[in-house]
């Protein structure tokens, strides 16, 4: 799909509002519908279409396989640290009570981190699972 | 030494015997000094308790708690004295005559054979020693297990064949009677120890008693009580010393011993005598006794027809202990003695001729006693003995047998016992005869031969010198054999 | 009345057996897995349809509202079906390696290759 | 001050671990990670064991929100057991996976393999501790999941159909269960265990309520491969890389069979499920179904590892067959198999593992007469059989004695006599290994096989042993038994 101009052009466009979009519904997502996966999901869904209208070398230039591995982890990880971090103030796991002086201020406090891990695994996952399926068979060997 | 210590140390020096014949593997003559230490050990250690045992005391002691209320216990009492004797005494002999017969015939892994002889001998004083149900169990399926190799040692596929009629019949009936009969007496009674008086006695009902010792007697499939006698002649393929020491005095032994063990001190005799639904015992055990006799008096070979007279008195002692009279009982101990003895001279008799003259059935004896005097006159001894004819020991528990039977009435018992003996006499007196009163054949004139390896002959001259001095010298098994019943 | 009022749950039950029949009567593996997730969809609308107040808004605390909706069972819902994306991914997955181990998407074909007794090695073939 | 905080720890090390090794992104790091957490995995579980011996209950409130609002971990006797079983397990067979990954998977994968069972373990661990139906499903599926890749690392390319089937198999499994789940929610408005059985006490002869029943045990016994629900175990265990099969043989269905406790027991009440429903009849007779037809199919395998998965379909039987009699024996009998079953099968596929390593893989045509070149193995292999069969002094032979006098008790001798019966099949397949290790010349090929390494002997002997000590001394194991036992009858509070 290269060759479509209008394509190129219009998707260049829009990613940067789809990211955008995404960061909105990301962080809206403590007082409205939204959060983490469904901000994830955009992102993704932005750069897999960058990769569906430049190609999947493109866009793995763009993310490469390693970054989005690492995304993965990472997002667990920073899931998983606020948990940890509860227990290091005195708390419970997961507990965002004591992640701040004021107990409301700690609970967003910790829906903020914990959101930003989901949105990170989320984009990271799907990302994946689009590169497993699309890069399948055209370049067994780079990718581990 | 204290007791406790005695009888875990006898449990102990087969096995650390059985390790250290293990890693002498590459010095065949280190390895066999090892057994004969061992055995000798052992007997030593055996033999220290006796008089213990004979001044009325029971030494006991507690290894571990397997389950709930339920431990490893030995206690020695009379019968496991005199059975712990017998065996562990005749291991000796034993281990004497597997190195004249191992080397003579050249026999592969003959590291595996000690090592495992050595385990079926702890295992055999573990069901001696045993102070409850549990620990004889244990033992009892640690002896089939552990004699699995010794029976399949050839590595043949008839020995693999023998492995598994031997191994489903004796498995099979302890794991689908035995044990849940164990398990029934431990919900009745509360209790899986050996106690005299018994343990069930007003505990079950009569209904109950009776399906329990059938579970019991049909259990022990070692006991060979017809229908489960077919892994005895299946296992005659194993080396003859194997068959000797095992399936003529340990295993089968441990068999009918865990019989009257389990009469004497889990059902007790006095408690059960002349309920009705004990009373088929003697039948089962009497139709034993005569069909075994029959198939052994048609066995043309020398080992099957041994292993059919051991399926035949294994029964007279299992019948002993079912007439439930005292005299029976006392006589059922002591056969356990004096066919062991009588037994084993036969075995290694056999094997002796197997060695020498490689020579398996009966029809091709004709004339050997003129070349093999010794080994001849000694299993003229041992037939004597089974026989029961006077300066042979047997004579005396048949007797025993015989007046128990007389005691409590049951004139088709002894019948059944004149009966036995007619045929003891007419399978084992026509082999006698041939050997020293006929002609060899021209084949066997063909390649000459004379005795087997001195080993062999001393041990079976031991043996059938032992089956002679049992008679006139009867006290120490007597004694035993009359706590066991408490007469003394 | 009552036949109607449960119109979600006849939905539900509708739903999970025509999942499980498509499981069960397909012999495509893809669409195995395309029953899987009917079959899946079913329970979230179990769970959800009963989570919703006549009446009731989006529990997002408000002044001039005081009938909400249960949000927890969106909660467990919105895990359930990541599950399920999860299990459908991972379910295509192996069809995609299945396909290029055994050349079919076809249960029944695959079984009738695996009689043949040639099992190749797949380990050397595949990227990951 | 740590120490309070072991039931979470328990559960998140291990996923924690997880994303860890994705970034160690080394085969060798990874691996050293999963030894330290599933090593201190058991320490805590051992530590928790130790607190709720006493018969007392930690309650653990997630993110400090109390229960039933909050998630809540809850540790009585019964879970502290099972998750001491699932840490033991790992932290042997992470030793054992080693060498035996590093044979059987390609170098990029390792670091992959490591994270799984890191996962795997985590959720297995999630499933005994949470107190909360619906987390309790996320574990499950967290586990199945992580398990469904694991078996499809397999090298035979029916690795891959196997765990297909197994995904397919056990997705309708967890529906099932969430459907159950759900029609508990509708009824009583809470989803936390403790809170539903105070809710249910008195109504659960209600037909929802009964119905979520239904959904719940088909959903669980697929998850734990009750007879006719056992089809995607046997392949998914002989196609799986060994230390796979051995991890899961010893420790997937055994949480499962736990859910099925939980629920019955804690949740339902004994009586709701026993006396009211034919439940303990029905359970009787598949767990005979699969002791008798499992065991007679396990005889007739070709392949050892297919082999030792039907046994695992009997062996599961006669643990349900001890919770179908519904008595303090019974139960006693079941959890203690639970237990005893996780020790043999685990060194016996560890075993095979062995023999996968060296010949890649373990038909009866493959093995003659392998016991001269690889008599450690071989032989631990006859142990493990032993202790199939229950001779005494093996763990085997202590699940019988209580099994049967489970029977007993009830006054069903038939049933003590399918026991025994049965487990003569096992000697037969048993056997079988036997006569093919042992009476067979080993043929050119087998000849100049190497005994296995020592760091997967060593584990597996190690589970070997286990299985004589509480063979021979099973006071501990029957003590912990009994008291999951208790706890379980008198319900949750």
């Amino acid at each position: 799909m290269k060759d479509y101009l209008v394509l190129r052009v219009v998707s260049k466009l829009l990613i940067m509002f789809m990211i955008l979009f995404a960061l909105y519904v990301q962080f809206h997502g403590d007082f409205g519908p939204g959060g983490g996966f469904q901000a994830g999901v955009i992102i993704a869904a932005a750069i897999i279409f960058y990769g569906i209208i430049y190609g999947l070398p493109a866009a793995r230039a763009v993310v490469p396989s390693r970054w989005v591995e690492i995304m993965i982890a990472a997002g667990v990880l920073v899931y998983a640290g606020v948990g940890v971090a509860g227990l290091l103030l005195g708390g419970n796991y997961l507990d965002y009570f004591v992640l701040d002086h004021n107990p409301v201020h700690g609970q967003e406090r910790g829906i903020f981190w914990v959101e930003a891990g989901v949105l990170i695994t989320v984009s990271g996952v799907m990302l994946k699972i689009f590169y497993m399926f699309a890069g399948r068979g055209r370049d067994a060997e780079d990718d581990a | 030494m204290t007791p406790a210590l005695t009888i875990l140390l006898a449990l102990a020096v087969p096995l650390i015997g059985a390790v250290l014949i293990a890693a002498a593997h590459r010095a065949p003559n280190v390895r066999e000094t090892i057994t004969l230490v061992t055995a000798g050990l052992l007997f030593l250690l055996v033999a220290s308790l006796t008089p213990l045992v004979l001044a009325g005391e029971r030494p006991e002691v507690t290894l571990l708690e397997m389950m709930p209320g339920l431990s490893l216990k030995f206690k020695v009492e009379p019968l496991g004295m005199l059975f712990g004797l017998i065996a562990s005494g005749l291991w000796i002999v034993n281990s004497l005559y597997s190195i004249g017969y191992m080397r003579a015939n050249d026999e592969q892994h003959q590291t595996r054979f000690y090592v495992c002889f050595a385990g079926a001998l702890a295992s055999t004083v573990g069901i001696a020693f045993a102070g409850n149900l549990l620990t004889l169990f244990m033992f009892y399926e640690a002896l089939t297990l552990v004699t699995y190799p010794l029976v399949t040692h050839a590595g043949t596929g008839e020995a693999k064949r023998a492995g598994r009629v031997y191994l489903g019949v004796l498995v099979g009936t302890s794991m689908v009677f035995f044990l849940p009969a164990i398990i029934w007496t431990w919900q009745v009674s509360g209790t899986v120890e050996f106690r005299p008086g018994g343990v069930l006695h007003g505990k079950a009902g009569n209904m109950a008693l009776g399906i329990l010792l059938a579970l019991y007697v049909f259990g022990i499939g070692k006991a060979a009580l017809m229908p489960f006698h077919r892994w005895l002649p299946a296992a005659m393929v194993a080396p003859t010393p194997v068959s000797a020491l095992l399936h003529a005095v340990a295993v089968v032994k441990a068999g009918v011993f865990s019989v009257v063990k389990i009469v004497v001190y889990i059902f007790g005799v006095n408690e059960i005598a002349g309920l009705k639904s004990v009373d088929w015992l003697p039948f089962v055990s009497g139709f034993t006794i005569i069909a075994a006799s029959i198939v052994a008096l048609r066995s043309d070979n020398l080992k099957r027809r041994l292993a059919y007279s051991t399926v035949s008195q294994l029964s007279y002692v299992v019948l002993a202990a079912a007439l439930l009279t005292p005299l029976s009982v006392i006589g059922a101990a002591l056969h356990i003695a004096t066919h062991a003895l009588g037994k084993i001279t036969l075995f290694f008799a056999a094997g002796a001729i197997y060695t020498a003259a490689h020579k398996t059935e009966v029809s091709q004896l004709a004339g050997i006693g003129r070349r093999m005097p010794w080994t001849m006159s000694a299993f003229a001894v041992g037939a004597l003995s089974l026989i029961g004819v006077p300066p042979a020991a047997g004579f005396i528990s048949k007797w025993f047998i015989m007046s128990g039977a007389a005691e409590g009435g049951h004139f088709l018992a002894l019948a059944v016992l004149i009966a036995s003996t007619l045929f003891n006499a007419a399978y084992f007196l026509p082999i006698v005869y041939m050997a020293f009163f006929c002609k060899p054949d021209e084949e066997s004139m063909a390649h000459a031969h004379g005795e087997a390896p001195w080993p062999m002959v001393a041990a079976l001259v031991l043996t059938a010198s032992a089956t002679i001095a049992l008679f006139f010298f009867s006290d120490l098994p007597l004694q035993l054999a009359r706590q066991l019943v408490g007469r003394l | 009345m009552n036949l109607a009022g449960h119109f979600s749950y006849w939905i539900t039950i509708l739903l999970a057996i025509t999942g499980l029949y498509i499981v069960i009567a397909r012999g495509n593996l893809i669409k195995k897995l395309v029953g899987l997730g009917i079959f899946q969809t079913s329970v979230y609308l179990l769970y959800i349809a009963p989570g919703k107040l006549i009446g009731g808004t989006a529990p997002i605390i408000d002044g001039q509202f005081t009938l909400y909706s249960n949000p927890l069972p969106h909660v467990l819902i919105l895990t359930a079906i990541v599950v399920g994306v999860a299990t459908l991914a991972l379910g295509l997955a192996l069809v995609v390696r299945i396909r290029e181990a055994y050349g079919s998407i076809e249960e029944d074909e695959i079984l009738e290759l695996d009689k043949t007794g040639v099992f190749p090695d797949t380990t050397t073939s595949k990227p990951a | 001050m740590i120490a309070q905080h072991f039931p979470v720890l328990q559960v998140v090390l291990p996923l924690i671990a997880a994303p860890l090794m994705i970034l160690l992104r080394r085969g060798t790091l990874a691996w050293l990670l999963a030894v330290i957490v599933s090593w201190t995995g058991l320490f805590i579980s051992l530590s928790l064991l130790a607190q709720v011996a006493d018969g007392s209950v930690i309650s653990y409130a997630i993110g400090s929100w109390p229960p039933p609002w909050g998630i809540e971990y809850r540790i009585d006797r019964v879970n502290a057991l099972l998750l001491m079983l699932v840490s033991l397990i790992a932290a042997v067979v992470v030793i054992y996976s080693r060498a035996s990954v590093a044979a059987e998977l390609p170098a990029h994968q390792h670091y992959l393999f490591y994270t799984l069972f890191s996962l795997c373990l985590a959720g297995l661990l999630g499933i005994s501790a949470t107190g909360d139906a619906f987390n309790l499903f996320v574990f499950l599926e967290i586990s199945s999941l992580s398990s469904y890749v694991l078996i499809a690392l397999g090298r035979d390319r029916r690795a891959l159909m196997a765990s297909y089937q197994y995904l397919v198999m056990g997705t309708i499994g967890a529906t099932f269960y969430i459907i159950g789940v759900g029609l508990l929610y509708l009824m009583t408005g809470t989803l936390n265990m403790a809170d539903m059985a105070h809710r249910l006490s008195g109504v659960t002869e209600v037909r929802p309520v009964l119905a979520a029943l239904a959904f719940i045990t088909v959903g669980i016994c697929l998850k734990l491969a009750l007879f006719p629900l056992h089809l995607w175990l046997p392949n998914a265990y002989a196609y799986a890389p060994s230390a796979v099969t051995a991890f899961l043989a010893a420790t997937a269905t055994k949480v499962s069979v736990y859910v099925l406790l939980r629920f019955y027991y804690s949740i339902y009440g004994e009586s709701a499920v026993f006396s009211a429903l034919p439940m303990g009849k029905i359970l009787l007779l598949l767990s005979l179904a699969a002791m008798f037809i499992a065991s007679a199919i396990a005889i007739f395998q070709a392949d050892l590892k297919r082999l030792f998965a039907y046994s695992s379909v009997a062996q599961i039987g006669y643990i349900t067959l001890g919770i179908s009699f519904d008595s303090a024996t019974g139960l006693t009998a079941g959890i203690v198999h639970l237990f005893n079953h996780a020790l043999t099968k685990g060194a016996l596929f560890m075993l095979l593992g062995c023999f996968v390593l060296r010949l890649g893989r373990v038909r009866f045509s493959d093995i003659g007469g392998i016991a001269r070149v690889m008599p450690f193995t071989s032989f631990g292999i006859v142990l493990g059989g032993l202790s199939l069969i229950g001779v005494p002094g093996t763990v085997g032979f202590i699940s019988k004695w209580y099994l049967v006098l489970a029977a007993l008790e009830s006054g069903q001798w038939w049933i003590a006599l399918a026991i025994v019966l049965s487990s003569l099949l096992a000697v037969v397949y048993v056997w079988r290994f036997v006569e093919a290790a042992y009476f067979q010349e080993p043929d050119a090929g087998i000849a100049q096989l190497k005994e296995a390494p020592l760091e997967m002997l060593v584990p597996a002997w190690l589970m070997i042993a286990a299985c004589f000590y509480f063979g021979l001394d099973a006071s501990l194991t029957i003590d912990g038994a009994a008291q999951a036992a208790a706890t379980l009858l008198q319900g949750l509070q």
